[in-house]
């Protein structure tokens, strides 16, 4: 396997060829299929893992370029990059038995993203047929001339029932702006458990009531994941603003000791901050 | 009459090489211009002189009114097809300049044909066209498809058959055509002018921010 | 071949006793046309049956590509004409229906004549689109943006504008508007529909059941 780029400093510069093709690719898509061409591979896992680090110096490049980006083309060249990255690390490790779920879905991303390759290739090649074919009818013209002057009289009378109010209301809707539904954003590809700040709040208060100072460590000590960690230190935050929480730090670097200050009896976390809260 | 022009080899080189050469190259352009062009026109498009334009143009006409004009280069004469029938369409010279219309004769025949299906209302999609005409005149044709979202040319054809709007000179930038409403559209509409049209709401976008759809670099 | 048909009296009375008979009817009708005519809108409006027309409709084809039809009222053949070259214009079947058309070789000539041609070229994307389009309609935006892996709304629009594809309602689960491709792309294309587009399956190598993988994965 070929490591197709040494790194960003070498990259871009060496190769104006690529650069100047940054911005016409139409899609993620496109850009792989170009960068496979371009090491004359054939459509395979292998081509795949190959042209990942050129993948993404390419959104490097974009975004070096400064280049206006609609964020659901980028989400789209992201889901692509990170799929790249999985079939690269995948065969960077030694092989083995498909085991766990994380390797099946692994292999249930890379069977995917073949199929939209292929399908998206098949679709540029017949879209070429279509230019082709559009081109080389441009070249007749159709016979269209405006009807003889003694034919258009023969037309019936125009019925015009309406008055200039009438005209302008039709006017006032046909200019005005169509608002094109929005296209749904697939969120499948996304994971993870939403993690309420406002729970976490209400744990630490649990916690911190009972009178007797904890570290932020002891805080976080029977969270289950990171965002669960993150969680809290945002609550503690809101709960600091909130003036329900005091910190003591006695040495730079030391541990952070939380102790509780506000009037148990009378605090809720239903003064929070809704900033945490939004539903996805 | 004088001698059928075939061999235009010496006024416009290349014609000769494509199938039925200069003679069928005027043809070809005669069918599909809308307004008369004269034979100062055609010449220029065609790199012919004049003079054998306007005497392909005698020959053209003549041969679609059924007198066959015998060409050097055709003496395989066993087939005669329809060359001595006249032709559905004719070649006329109105005020100096030459289009193909139907044949007087079939009049009748076609002005029914035409009637067809007419109607003597406007369809909504016409309507609309019309109104954004008339509110952002002078306007292209890929204008107000960009506001309308669709296609508007056929509509624009109706409208213009129907006297309501009349074109308008070309873009400064672009070249387009432009469309005005005409005078029969205001007699229509009871007014004296467009400014006479009801104010609409200020909020509306003007022509700015529409996108024209063969603006380069769009799509 | 089939018989030349030109002893149209049994359908069309009357117009035998027109210079050129009903084919020149036919073509008289063609000249005033701007959009494709069906062989029974034609043959309604001529008053012959349908069989007769589209014979008629084959014979000027064939005529006007410069292939001769020996008719049996021409016998005086010692003028051959012009008959055995091509003419400037050729009479084509598109999307249904026949109009006559400038001949393709002409197309740089007629092109200075012609101001608005259908000139603005479509970009890589909106091809791409087009072609999603044209092979899975009628199909959502969201599908278009899952194959092309690029969001498409923009360029739907600009395709819509430009009269190649439409609204075709709304898909019945998801409530999404549908687009389909417009008979103006079958003409833009020459073709009759779009079962004569070429064979994606050859492109698609093993993936006949392409579309569970982006249904599954994507939406």
């Amino acid at each position: 396997m070929t490591t197709a780029v040494d790194g960003a400093a070498t990259g871009v510069a060496k190769k104006p060829g690529f650069e100047v093709r940054l911005a016409n690719f139409t899609g993620p898509f496109d850009l792989l299929l170009g960068l496979i061409s371009k090491h004359q591979l054939d459509i395979t896992e292998v081509a795949l893992a190959t042209v990942t680090d050129e993948f993404i110096k390419y959104i490097r490049g974009l975004q070096k370029l400064g280049e206006e980006w609609a964020l659901d083309e980028a989400s789209e060249f992201l889901v692509i990059a990170a799929t790249l990255l999985d079939l690269k690390a995948a065969r960077l490790l030694p092989a083995g038995e498909v085991e766990d779920d994380e390797d099946i879905a692994l292999l249930e991303a890379r069977d995917l993203l073949f199929a939209r390759l292929l399908q998206y290739k098949a679709f540029k090649e017949v879209a070429g047929l279509i230019n082709s074919t559009l081109e080389l009818e441009a070249a007749r013209y159709p016979r269209q001339v405006a009807l003889e002057g003694h034919f258009a009289a023969l037309l019936p009378e125009l019925v015009w029932r309406h008055t200039p109010e009438q005209f302008a209301a039709l006017a006032q809707s046909a200019l005005k702006p169509k608002d094109v539904p929005a296209t749904h954003v697939g969120l499948s590809h996304l994971h993870g458990s939403t993690v309420s700040v406002k729970e976490q709040a209400e744990i630490i208060g649990l916690k911190l009531q009972q009178g007797k100072p904890l570290s932020f460590r002891t805080l976080i000590s029977d969270a289950e994941s990171t965002l669960v960690v993150v969680a809290r230190f945002l609550a503690l935050l809101e709960l600091y603003r909130d003036k329900a929480v005091g910190f003591d730090q006695l040495q730079p670097l030391g541990d952070l000791t939380v102790h509780w200050t506000a009037d148990t009896a009378s605090w809720s976390s239903g003064n929070l901050s809704e900033e945490y809260e939004e539903q996805p | 009459m004088s001698e059928p022009v075939t061999a235009p080899e010496q006024t416009g080189g290349d014609l000769s090489k494509l199938p039925g050469g200069a003679r069928a190259a005027l043809e070809a352009v005669l069918m599909v211009i809308d307004q008369p062009a004269t034979p100062t026109e055609l010449a220029a498009g065609l790199n012919l002189t004049v003079d054998v334009v306007e005497q392909l143009l005698v020959e053209l006409q003549r041969e679609y009114n059924g007198y066959t004009v015998k060409a050097p280069d055709t003496d395989d004469d066993s087939d005669a097809g329809f060359g001595t029938s006249p032709r559905g369409f004719e070649l006329r010279s109105i005020a100096g300049g030459w289009r193909i219309y139907s044949r007087a004769e079939f009049a009748d025949l076609v002005g029914s044909f035409v009637l067809e299906g007419q109607t003597a209302r406007l369809t909504q999609a016409a309507l609309e066209t019309l109104a954004v005409i008339a509110y952002r005149q002078p306007v292209s044709r890929a204008r107000v498809s960009a506001i309308r979202g669709v296609n508007v040319d056929s509509v624009v054809r109706t409208l213009t058959q129907r006297g309501l709007i009349e074109e308008s000179g070309n873009d400064p930038e672009s070249g387009a055509i432009l469309y005005r409403t005409t005078s029969y559209f205001l007699e229509r509409m009871g007014i004296g002018s467009v400014a006479e049209l009801p104010q609409l709401s200020p909020h509306l976008p003007g022509l700015e921010g529409i996108e024209e759809f063969y603006d380069a670099g769009r799509m």
